[in-house]
């Protein structure tokens, strides 16, 4: 029973959700709160028992082990001292008198973060993209085809399209790397887009503008897939209520 | 203290983890391990702030009765219900097992609430569609085109569309091809200039230069 | 204001609407049959399972979570359904916590259906569920050395050696083949990079229509076979005679991309009428 | 460690399937399963040990009948190294980068005149907020929704500055719904010293910033609920952002808002590129807070980032020359192992 009940709740909830598409209206505006209210428990529950406890109590907890049974000190247990110390002086906040002392525990994920990141997106975002963009060309002519069925008067579209697409992916490579080229010549801050510059930038931007297009199109069909997942969840769950209802 | 602190804790741990990347030697390569843990330590501490801002704010709207003050009963029986059910009434750290009160609360509350928010893109993905992809320019055509022949490329209408065309030059054999190579291009100049950016972000971030976020005295 | 510009000008809960009824009316007539074009990389999964002979183990990974329920479960379900058929004996795991639970969903599901009425298949003989065990890449890892020691037991906490099915299961030698179901990561390249590259598991996959492509490069040397996105699942499904879920989400989003499309066109004719209509007008 | 092939392996009925790896301290002692590879292999890299201790290892043949056994190998330790030699390259790159940034940062700050070249998305801004104090509604600014673990979160707050600046100057309001709440912190901090630096302290207050949850989808729900009651004249999607980004801009666009964005997701920026008015791409977003600043020394970093570029373009078609004529293969220099 707690299951089906479970059940029609979901459903309504996606009801009062779906219902902001005709416009905001005060069922929305409980799925809102609710939402909200029981996702900011949700994250605070989360961060109690998976990190609070499991990265830094436990983690002290065998810290404090090894000490006492082992006897020799872990650098690497003790770590998460400094995550607690720095995460009460956050907290301090709520004393307006000294609420600027939190400034340091900012200081301190902040310079982490910009550490970590530097070699982090230089090694991944840098580095690689450039090795993958080193590769061969093709300097040879595309080989030709007159007809694909043998007649070439029977499928002249048809023969030109494969030929035209023959020869788009034997140069591949060509458009990669000069896509590369271009669109980071867009990129460039310090001279003004002019003359030849200009142009290449120019050719950088449709690259970009190919480059969304196409994520955006690729992307469709899986927000669809959610949909459909989701219209076939309310469909379960009026199928069933119909049920009880026979 | 309240200004020249911060800029020299950001300087030095800055620079340690940076060098920390080169150097497998401890303490240095455990520092670099450890530190998304003690960063996440720090904002597991830190949600408590966000959590009480929200309650406050929402008190406030009950206690002044402003505009659609009753959802802000809603929301904070909702965080509360989800807090204590989560913390007290659900077999302690195992909290997400199934058969918990807090499972029973995730599956059918909160999950249905965010996969709708999430399948609600389908709609706003086609209206974007809509109102975007117009060949005003070059550039807007460029955007529609790619679009449409992916979308098109990756379901069997693009199939039907070009059956006439023999196999492996068809719709789907174009959409490939240009995910396969412009759209590489692009998204690797886009890489290249976000790995530059962040790298010139975080020399500025370590020098002291870019610190809006420490406030003033 | 004329037709054209209010045309362009669409209130976008119209083009909500178009696109709801898209979705919700074609899941309501699950009988259309669509013709489906079959690609050779799904084939190769349905010629691998019906060249395997009769009891031969079969291991499946479910590394996916709710999220991609609405393709990857029609997937999950058609191929135990094929395994039931062929009598093949299959191995279940997961490598993300959810994995698990979504497999038994499929299993349960599959039982029921009329076909299988006759069978009864005997937890721990014909199938087995060893549940989910963290670590990514390095359960596949100490996987080809020894199962046993990454899964002690099953998800019912039932030990290895007591189950029949699994005797004489020590590492992926002793697998016939491995199915993948995968949502990101960990997932196909994974199992490609160590299953397949360290340990010559012999592998086919299926995976979202988001992964399907960062896979794709390994068909069809390291990886033998792959389903990708729904369409994937619905041509399985057809590929078996047996036209379920897949192909009624496959028709489903085959007629929401239609229509996104055909609103793109009229957008494009209305915005061109118009600015011809202006430039007369001028 | 290496060894050589078992003489079964490769060979007839008894072939080795698998060679397990097992490891000891003691040339006598209990030997544990460490890994294994299989037939064909010679090669494991041990990566579980400790620097400094002794180890032996027995490599044992696993057949489909039966195994054999090696005998203990020589004493073997690890040393941990100061400098990774693998990361040379990454390294030299990093100096030339940084050297680049710091030289232009320094030039800058001795008085030499650089050019930026113009962004459209950031001469936006000021019409936006413009807007916004003309039409008496808020200006809306979100900085994504990750945490200040995440450089284009920074990024974000740091463009908020100057924004929030901008709004204190032209007496604007505004409102900034946070998904962190060490972000809260943060966002509290920058616009309380924008307000005192546009010499209106006192028309900051911290309720300007309020945290609404974690979860990226409530966190969406709850901005379109606020979008849609309060009629935003200007928003602002600054910093990272996943899924969310349609449901955002979408419903901001609907309530007839001028919509700047920028983020460093490369998935996210169609999106914003359809929904919004001006899209900061990638690299753009890192360099709107220097660029808005109009600070010589921040400009400066920007000229160096542009060396790093050309560094990097050269490295491209030299690596790409030498590769299509078959004289050489520079690929290595950008590996990262």
């Amino acid at each position: 029973m707690s299951e089906l009940f479970g059940l029609w709740l979901g459903a309504l909830l996606t009801l009062g959700i779906f219902s902001f598409l005709y416009k905001d209206n005060p069922f929305y505006k409980f799925c809102e709160a609710l939402f909200v209210g029981v996702s900011a428990g949700y994250y605070l529950v989360t961060s109690y028992w998976q990190i609070i406890v499991v990265k830094m109590i436990d983690v002290l907890q065998v810290g404090f082990d090894k000490m006492m049974v082992l006897g020799y000190f872990d650098f690497q247990n003790w770590l998460p001292v400094l995550g607690g110390i720095f995460g009460i002086l956050m907290l301090l906040r709520l004393l307006p008198s000294i609420g600027w002392i939190s400034r340091w525990s900012l200081a301190l994920v902040v310079g982490t973060t910009a550490g970590l990141y530097f070699t982090a997106y230089l090694a991944s975002n840098g580095m690689i993209p450039i090795k993958e963009t080193i590769v061969p060309l093709e300097l040879t002519y595309p080989k030709l085809f007159l007809a694909h069925t043998g007649s070439f008067l029977k499928d002249i579209p048809a023969t030109i399209w494969c030929n035209f697409l023959n020869v788009l992916y034997t140069y591949g490579n060509w458009v990669v790397t000069l896509g590369t080229f271009c669109g980071l010549i867009y990129f460039f801050f310090s001279k003004e887009h002019k003359g030849v510059f200009g142009g290449v930038a120019k050719i950088g931007i449709l690259f970009l503008m190919v480059t969304f297009g196409a994520s955006f199109g690729y992307t469709v069909m899986s927000r669809m897939s959610l949909l459909i997942g989701r219209v076939d969840y309310l469909g379960t769950a009026f199928g069933e209520f119909f049920k009880l209802l026979k | 203290m309240r200004r020249d602190v911060p800029i020299v804790i950001t300087a030095v741990v800055g620079v340690i983890f940076l060098l920390s990347y080169f150097t497998p030697h401890p303490p240095l390569n455990v520092l670099h391990n450890s530190a998304s843990d003690i960063v996440m330590i720090i904002a597991a501490f830190s949600i408590l702030l966000g959590v009480l801002n929200l309650i406050r704010v929402n008190l406030d709207k009950v206690s002044k009765k402003k505009r659609d003050w009753p959802f802000s009963i809603v929301l904070i029986a909702g965080f509360l219900i989800m807090t204590i059910v989560g913390l007290f009434f659900s077999k302690g750290r195992n909290f997400m097992e199934f058969g918990t009160n807090f499972r029973y609360l995730y599956d059918n509350v909160y999950n249905p609430l965010s996969s709708t928010m999430f399948s609600i893109l389908a709609f706003f993905i086609a209206s974007a569609s809509y109102r975007a992809f117009r060949a005003r320019n070059l550039e807007a055509t460029l955007l529609l085109v790619a679009a449409f022949v992916v979308m098109l490329g990756r379901v069997p209408i693009g199939y039907y569309l070009s059956s006439w065309i023999p196999a492996g030059f068809r719709l789907g054999d174009v959409a490939t091809w240009i995910m396969d190579f412009p759209q590489t291009a692009g998204q690797r100049a886009i890489m290249i200039g976000i790995a530059l950016g962040v790298a010139s972000t975080s020399i500025r971030i370590i020098l002291g230069l870019e610190r809006t976020y420490l406030g003033g005295e | 204001m004329n037709f054209l510009g209010k045309l362009l000008g669409i209130d976008r809960r119209i083009i909500f609407l178009f696109v709801g009824v898209a979705v919700a009316l074609p899941l309501c007539f699950p009988e259309v049959n669509l013709k489906i074009e079959i690609t050779d990389s799904v084939k190769k999964v349905y010629d691998i399972v019906e060249s395997l002979p009769e009891g031969s183990k079969v291991l499946i990974a479910f590394d996916y979570d709710p999220g991609s329920m609405p393709e990857l479960q029609p997937m999950a379900e058609s191929f135990i359904r094929h395994c039931i058929r062929k009598k093949l004996k299959m191995i279940i795991m997961g490598l993300w916590p959810q994995g698990s639970v979504q497999a038994n969903l499929a299993l349960e599901k599959v039982l029921r259906e009329k076909e299988f009425e006759d069978i009864k298949l005997q937890e721990g003989v014909d199938w087995v569920n060893l549940g989910y065990t963290a670590g990514n890449e390095v359960v596949i890892e100490r996987m080809g050395s020894n199962i046993k020691a990454v899964f002690a037991a099953d998800h019912k906490g039932v030990k290895l050696e007591n189950l029949s099915l699994m005797r004489g299961v020590r590492n992926f030698s002793n697998i016939d083949f491995v199915y993948n179901l995968s949502a990101g990561y960990p997932g196909t390249q994974e199992w490609v990079q160590f299953a397949v590259d360290k340990f010559g598991a012999k592998l086919g996959a299926g995976n979202t229509a988001v992964q399907a492509p960062l896979v794709s490069p390994y068909y069809p040397k390291r990886l033998l076979g792959l389903l990708g996105g729904m369409k994937g699942a619905a041509e399985y499904e057809f590929l078996m005679g047996f036209p379920a879920t897949g192909v009624k989400y496959m028709f489903s989003q085959s007629v929401a991309h239609a229509v996104v499309c055909l609103f793109i066109i009229v957008g494009n004719v209305a915005f061109f009428l118009n600015k011809k209509k202006k430039r007369q007008g001028r | 460690m290496a060894w050589k092939k078992s003489p079964d392996d490769g060979a007839g009925e008894s072939n080795v399937t698998t060679y397990d790896i097992l490891r000891s301290n003691q040339k006598d002692g209990l030997y544990v399963l460490i890994g294994g590879v299989t037939s064909g292999q010679e090669e494991f890299l041990d990566n579980s040990t400790k620097d400094g201790v002794k180890y032996y290892y027995k490599i044992k043949a696993m057949g489909k009948d039966g195994f054999s056994i090696s005998s203990p190998s020589q004493a073997i330790s690890s040393r941990a190294q100061w400098f990774d030699m693998n990361r040379i390259y990454i390294f030299i790159m990093s100096v030339i980068l940084s050297c680049a940034i710091l030289y232009f940062i320094f030039q800058a700050k001795a008085g030499k005149e650089l050019f930026i070249r113009k962004i459209a998305g950031l001469d936006a801004v000021d019409d936006a907020v413009g807007r916004a104090t003309e039409m008496g509604r808020k200006v809306i600014y979100i900085p994504g929704i990750h945490d200040m673990d995440d450089i284009q979160t920074i990024a974000g707050i740091t463009i908020l500055g100057r924004v929030a600046k901008l709004v204190a100057e032209y007496e604007a309001k505004l409102e900034v719904p946070v998904c962190r709440s060490m972000v809260m912190v943060a966002c509290r901090e920058t616009i309380k010293e924008a307000y005192l630096n546009a010499g209106r302290p006192d028309g900051y207050n911290d309720d300007m910033v309020h945290y609404l949850t974690d979860d990226q989808f409530a966190y969406a729900a709850a901005c379109d609920g606020i979008f849609v009651r309060q009629k935003p004249a200007a928003i602002f999607l600054m910093g990272t952002f996943f899924a969310e980004s349609l449901l955002l801009a979408e419903t901001g666009n609907s309530v007839g808002a001028i919509q700047i964005a920028g983020t460093a997701r490369p998935a996210q920026l169609p999106f914003f590129v359809a929904a919004c008015d001006y899209t900061l791409i990638g690299e753009e977003l890192f360099a709107a807070s220097a660029y808005l600043s109009k600070d010589p020394k921040l400009l400066g970093s920007l000229k160096g980032q542009d060396i790093g570029k050309a560094v990097f373009i050269l490295g491209i078609l030299v690596g790409t020359i030498l590769i299509t004529f078959k004289i050489l293969d520079i690929g290595f220099v950008f590996n990262i192992k």
